[in-house]
C-alpha cells in the first residue's frame, strides 16, 4: 500500500492492467485430494499464486498442554517457500506468517464442528509454491477445500478474497501491482450460507462508501469461489476419491 | 488466551447484565474506561508515553537512529513495532520470543500507524538512498486488564508525537519533532453473544467470541483492521462497529489532545 | 524413523516375497517406481521442478542472486542446497528447523551437484573476486512415500537444468541459462535382510537394515555416496550397489532427457 | 570501567559532577504496590535509573522438573526495556542479563523463607525502565520491596547500592559518567539486620585499603536505603493497600 | 575436494608431501581412560588430528520419547571446539556436526549390543580440539574405544579411515593438503572381523577401479588401525584402570 | 547445581572432618589441589593451555583474527571470553547453547582478565579506528571436578602467555607475543557451614552454601570479585578471603611461572 506509483492500474475505460474489469476476479483453479499422505488436501491457483493446503486430522494433540477436553483445536502453519517470491525467502517462520496462521485458524475453528472431538487436534498446512497478491485468501480458499476432503465435518465452506482500491477505484481480487502501488486492500472470508464475515483484515485508506463499496465486492467474489470450491469438490468424489490426481497440478 | 480461565458463573453474570445493555463495571456498551497518559517519562528514548485504559497499563518507548533505507524506498525513514508480553503484566503471560498474540498485537498497532501515513516518512532521510531515521517503536505491557490492542495503539501514538528526531546526537543537523500528519486512533469491539461492546476489559475480553478493531483517521477514514477469534460478525455489526470506531476516535482524540 | 511404525506382519510379507525375488508393488528388486516431472512450474523461481517417484512428491526451486563470493574461491559462484520436510508430506514430519533427517538429505543431494561439476560454478562469476551468482537449490517434500534421496536428487537436477541465470533483472548483462555440464543421478537401494532392492517404497525404507546412496556422472563414474542406518553392508553387496547405480544411472538419464 | 578520561569526576572540594559529595548517594524514590495484577511491586527510582518489579507466587513450578521437594525455588529475569540505554537494546536476553538475574536470585532465596513452601516457585521479574549505571542495585532493591508487597515471608529486606573509585576517590553509587570513566565498582547487597553479605561483585582496580572503604561506604548507603524501602512499604500499608497507585510512577 | 592446484602433492617417486607413501597412515596415538567422570573415554591423534572421546551410559533416556521399549538407543555429539580449526569455529552445533554425528552414531550401534539394554541410552561425545582433514574417521575410532573403556558390551571395535585420491593418484588417509586440492575422498568404518561396512561416505571423482583400489586400501589402513585400538585397551587394563592418565594426553 | 546430588551421610563426613580443619583429600582449608599444565598443545589456536587443578581438567585455546574495533575504543583490540561446560565433562551437563552458570563462568574469567589489563589491547590496534586484532578466548571444560572459576582462569591465562598474534599470515607485519603486562590469578572460597575453604572440590562444592571468587594482580590489588549462591558471607569472612586471595595469589603466581 504505497499509494504512490507512475503506473497507471485502472485506464479510462476502467479496465486494469491484467484486462479485468473492477469487479471480476483472477482466473481460479481447484482440485480437491491431491496427495497420498494428507487425510485431505487441495490444490489452488488464484492468477499467478499457487498454494497447496494438507489436513491431518482429527488425530492426538501435542503438545498435549494445548489439548482442550470440550472439542478439537484447530492449528495452521501458513508457510511461503523459499522460490514462492521475488527475493528468496529464508526458510522457517517469520511475523507475517504467524499472524496469518493464527487468523487463518480461527477462521477455520468457526465452521468445523469441533465440539465432535474433544483433545484432538486438526492441523491445517498452507504452502506457498508461488506468491502474487492475495495468499492469504487463496490459503484459506484451499484449507478449506482440504478439510471438506478430508471429511471433517464442517457447517459449510469457506471461501475468501480480498477487495481493495487502486488508482481511486474500488477492485475484486488485487494482483501484485494493484496490491504494491493502490491504496487499500481488504481480505475477507464469509460464511457463504449466512454471509457472516469470519476473517477480515484492512489497511490503507477508504472512506465509509468505499469500505461499503469494497465489502459488497469481495461478498460477492467470495459467493463466485464458493461455486468453485464445491463444484472442485464434486469433480473429487465423482471420479470415486481415487488417488490418480497429483499429476493435475 | 481461552475463554476456560473465566468461570461459568462469572460468565452467565456478564452476559445476563449485557442482556439490560449493562456492564459489570457500570460502563454503557460503547463507553472506554478512563484514559490516563504520561508522556516524556523515558529520558533515555527519543519519546515515550505511558498509558493507563481503566487497569490495563502499557509503555511505549522510541528509538531513532541512522540507518540503511530499503532499497525499494530509498528516501523513507523505517518504522520497526514490537510488543512485548511480559510476564511482569499477567500471570498467564510467559518469558522469551513474542508468541502469537504478541506479533499479532504488534502487527496490528504498526498497520494503524502505518497505512494512516502518521509519520511522513519523506521527512525522515537524511541522505538520500544512503542514510535515513530508523524509527524503533517498542511497547511493553505492564499490566493486563484487557484490550492490549487500543491501549497499545494510544502510547504507541503518544511516543511518537512525544519524540525528537536526536539528529545533533549524531552530527545529522538539528533536532527536530517526529514529522507526524494525523492521529490515528484504534477503537476495538467485542462480541459477547449477540452484543458488541467498545474497549473489553479482561473478563469480558475471555468471554466474547470475536474481536474487531478498526483504526480511523482524523478525516474519519479507515486506515487498518483486524478481526480476532472464532467467533463472526455479520455484515450489520461491521456497520455499527465502523459507526462506534469513528465517533469513539473523536473523542479520544480529544481526550489525548 | 523408526521401524516400528511397520507392522510385523506386513514386515515378514515383504520379506518373503522378497524371498522370491518380488516385491509388494509388482516391481523386480532393481526396478525404480515410475518417475514423472514437470519443469518450470514456478514462474517466480529461476528453475524449477516438481518429481514424483511413484508417490513420492518433491518440487525443488532455483533462486539465483547476486552476491560476495567466499575469499577462497574468488571467481566462483556459490551453491547452497536446502531440503524442507514439511508436515504436509508426512504424518510423522514435524514443524520447526530441519532435523537430522532433513540436514542428511540436503547435504547429500548437496554433494551429488556439487562433487559431479555440474554446475560450472567458473561461469556464474561477475566481477572475479567481488560479484558472483549465489544458486539457492530448495527442495520442498509435499509427499512422503519412500526414497526421498533419489527423488530430491531428481528435482533439483532437472530445476538446475531448467534455470536461467537472471543477469538482466540485477542489471548484469544478458540472461543465460545455467551452465551445465553433466547430469548427476543418485541411485539409492536399501538391504533388507539379505536382499538389496532399488528405490525403496514407504514400508521397505522403513524395515530396511541399511541404504546406501551412490551418485554417478554421464561418464558412470562415482562422485557422491552415503550409506546411512544402523546396518551393515558387506563388500560384495558394494559391488553390486555400484553395478546398478551406474546401469541405473544411464536408464534415469535416458527418462529425463 | 576504561579508567581513563579527560573528564575531572570529582573536584578539588570532593565534589562530583552530579553534585554529590563521596558518601552521597543519588535521590531515591521508592513505591510499594504500583501494579494490579502481580501479587506484589514495586517502582524503584535511584537518580535516572527507573525500574519495576513484580513478583508472582508462591506458585506452582514451572517447568516441573525445577522443583524442590523441600523448598521454593526462586526465579528472576532482569530484563532491560529496548529503550532504557542509549543505544536501543535488541529485545531478548543477553549473557549480562542472565548473570544479573542468576545473582539476583541467589541473593533474594537468602531471606526468603523458603521452605514455607515446597514444590513452589515465588517469580521475580525485574524491568528496567530506564538505565544509568546501577541498575542491578535499583532493581534488587525494587524485588525486596516487591517481595514484601506481595506477602513473601522474609528474614529481612534486602537493600542493594555500589561504591567505587573515580578519579581515584572512593565513591557511593556510581552515575554513569562515574562508571563509565572511573577505575572500579562494587555492588553490594547486604541483610541490613546482620550485616550479611549476599550479593558482591567488583570490577576494576583496588587496593585494599581503598576496596575496605568502598565495602564500608556501600553498606552505609544499602543501610540508608533500608531505611526507605520500609518506609515505602509503611506507606503503601497507611493506605490500606487500596490500588490506586499506579499513578504515582 | 576442489581438484584444481598448483601444488604437486604427489611427487614422482610416488611420495606424498608428508614424506608418505601412497598406503602409508599418517602417525597414530591412542590413550584410553584419559578422562575421570566419562564411564569411558579414549584420546587419538591421526597426524595432526586431535580428538577426544567419552562415553555415559547405559543410562536413563532423556528425552523419554526417544526411548525404545526393545534396546538401547546410540546418540552421539560430534563437535569441533572453536580453535580447532584454521578460522574461529562458533561454538554451536551446525549441519555438517549434526550429518557426522548421525552416521557416527549409526555405525557404532551397529556393533553394540543394544538388546541388552531396553529403555537406555549410551551417549557418545566427540571432542575435535584440533582438525586435520579426516576428524570424522578419527573420532568414531575414538569412540570405539571410549565405549570398550566404558565397559559397553560389543560385537567388535570400530576401526575408521579414510582412502581418497589426489594428484590421480588412490592414497590412503589424506592429510589436509591432500582433502583440499585432491579429487576424492572416501571415509570408511569396517567391523574389522567381518569386513562388514558400517560408515561409507563418498565425494569427488573416481572410476570403478580407482574406487575399488581406494576401498582396498581403507580396508587395509582400518586393520591397522584396529591393532592400535587394542593395543591401547590393553595398555589400559594393565595398568590395572588406574585413573592416573590424563596427564598422557 | 544443586546440593540434592551429595548424600546426606557425605555431607555430614565433610563437614565434621572440616569441624576439624580437615578435609576428605587431606589438603588443609587453604590448600588448592595440584596444579598442572601444559602450555601450546593445539597447534591450530593462536595460543592454548591445558590445565588440571586436581582432577578437573580443562583446555583453553586463543584464536587472533582481524576486525573491526567498537566505535567507542576505536583503537583498542577486542575481548571475548567464552565457556562450554560440554556433557564430556559431567553427567550433569547437557548440550545446547550455554546456561546460566557457563555465562556466569565465562564472564567471571572475562572479568578478571579485563580488569587487570592482563592484555595491553593498545597493542592490538592494526590501523587506528579501522582494524584491530580481536582476541576469541574459548575455554572448554572437559572433566568437572569442582572449582571452575579458577581452573579455566588458569587455562586463560597460560593460554594468553602462551599467544603469538599471527600478523604475518594476514599480511600484517611480523608476528609478536601476545601484549601481557600481568597475570590475574582468582582464587576461590566455598563457605561451608561457617568454615571457609580454597579450590572446593566437587562434593564440597556440592555442600557449600557460597562462593566468593577474587581475582588480584600481580600487586596484590584487586582486580574482579565475584560471590556465588544462596548463602551469605560475612564482613569478616570476606576479610579473611581477601587475605587468601592474595597469598595464594602469589604462590600460583609461582607454581605457573
Amino acid at each position: 500500500m504505497s499509494g504512490h506509483s507512475d503506473i497507471v492500474l485502472v485506464d479510462e475505460k476502467g479496465i486494469r492492467i491484467d484486462g479485468r474489469t473492477a469487479e471480476e476476479h483472477r482466473a481460479v483453479k481447484i482440485e480437491a485430494g491431491v496427495l497420498k499422505n494428507a487425510d485431505g488436501s487441495a490444490y489452488v491457483e488464484i492468477g499467478k499464486n499457487k498454494v497447496l493446503a494438507a489436513v491431518y486430522g482429527p488425530r492426538e494433540c501435542h503438545p498435549r498442554h494445548l489439548q482442550n477436553p470440550t472439542k478439537a483445536i484447530v492449528q495452521c502453519k501458513y508457510n511461503m517457500e523459499a522460490y514462492s517470491v521475488g527475493d528468496r525467502k529464508r526458510p522457517g517462520t517469520d511475523r507475517r506468517s504467524i499472524e496469518i496462521s493464527k487468523i487463518t485458524a480461527e477462521a477455520l475453528e468457526n465452521v468445523i464442528l469441533t465440539g465432535l472431538y474433544p483433545r484432538a487436534s486438526i492441523d491445517v498446512y498452507i504452502e506457498i509454491l508461488q506468491a502474487n497478491a492475495g495468499t492469504r485468501c487463496a490459503g484459506l480458499t484451499a484449507a478449506s477445500v482440504a478439510l471438506a476432503d478430508a471429511g471433517i465435518p464442517m457447517r459449510d465452506i469457506i471461501p475468501a478474497m480480498a477487495a481493495g482500491k487502486a488508482d481511486g477505484h474500488v477492485l475484486l481480487d488485487l494482483n501484485k501491482e494493484e496490491d504494491n502501488y493502490g491504496q487499500a486492500d481488504v481480505p475477507l472470508a464469509i460464511v457463504p450460507s449466512t454471509e457472516e464475515i469470519v476473517l477480515l483484515q484492512m489497511d490503507g485508506n477508504m472512506t465509509r462508501e468505499e469500505f461499503d463499496h469494497a465489502i459488497e465486492m469481495a461478498v460477492g467474489g467470495c459467493k463466485e469461489l464458493y461455486a468453485l470450491q464445491k463444484d472442485a469438490l464434486q469433480r473429487r468424489y465423482t471420479v470415486d476419491g481415487e488417488e490418480d490426481d497429483s499429476d493435475e497440478q | 488466551m481461552s475463554s476456560e480461565i473465566i468461570s461459568e458463573i462469572r460468565r452467565d453474570y456478564i452476559v445476563n447484565l449485557l442482556k439490560e445493555g449493562k456492564r459489570t463495571d457500570g460502563r454503557g456498551v460503547a463507553d472506554f474506561r478512563d484514559i490516563k497518559f504520561e508522556v516524556g517519562l523515558i529520558e533515555s528514548a527519543d519519546g515515550s508515553a505511558k498509558v493507563s485504559l481503566g487497569e490495563t497499563t502499557v509503555i511505549a518507548g522510541v528509538k531513532i537512529l541512522p540507518g540503511t533505507p530499503f532499497p525499494d524506498t530509498p528516501n523513507s525513514g523505517v518504522l520497526t513495532t514490537g510488543a512485548e508480553l511480559i510476564p511482569m503484566a499477567h500471570a498467564s503471560f510467559e518469558s522469551g520470543p513474542p508468541g502469537e498474540d504478541a506479533i499479532e498485537l504488534a502487527r496490528v498497532v504498526d498497520r494503524g500507524i502505518r497505512e494512516s501515513g502518521m509519520i511522513d516518512v519523506q521527512k525522515l532521510c537524511i541522505t538520500p538512498g544512503q542514510e535515513v531515521w530508523m524509527c524503533y517503536i517498542d511497547i511493553y505491557v505492564i499490566d493486563y486488564c484487557g484490550n492490549l490492542f487500543d491501549a497499545c495503539n494510544l502510547a504507541a501514538v503518544l511516543a511518537i508525537k512525544n519524540a525528537i528526531v536526536p539528529a545533533e546526537q549524531y552530527g545529522k543537523g538539528e533536532n527536530y519533532p517526529m514529522p507526524v500528519t494525523c492521529t490515528p486512533i484504534s477503537v476495538t469491539a467485542a462480541k459477547i453473544g449477540k452484543d458488541l461492546i467498545l474497549d473489553p476489559n479482561f473478563d469480558e475480553e475471555h468471554i466474547a467470541n470475536a474481536r474487531l478493531t478498526i483504526a480511523t483517521d482524523d478525516d474519519g477514514n479507515f486506515r487498518a483492521m483486524q478481526k480476532g477469534g472464532q467467533g463472526s460478525i455479520t455484515l450489520d455489526e461491521l456497520s455499527s462497529c465502523l459507526d462506534m470506531a469513528v465517533e469513539t476516535g473523536i473523542k479520544i482524540r480529544k481526550i489525548i489532545g
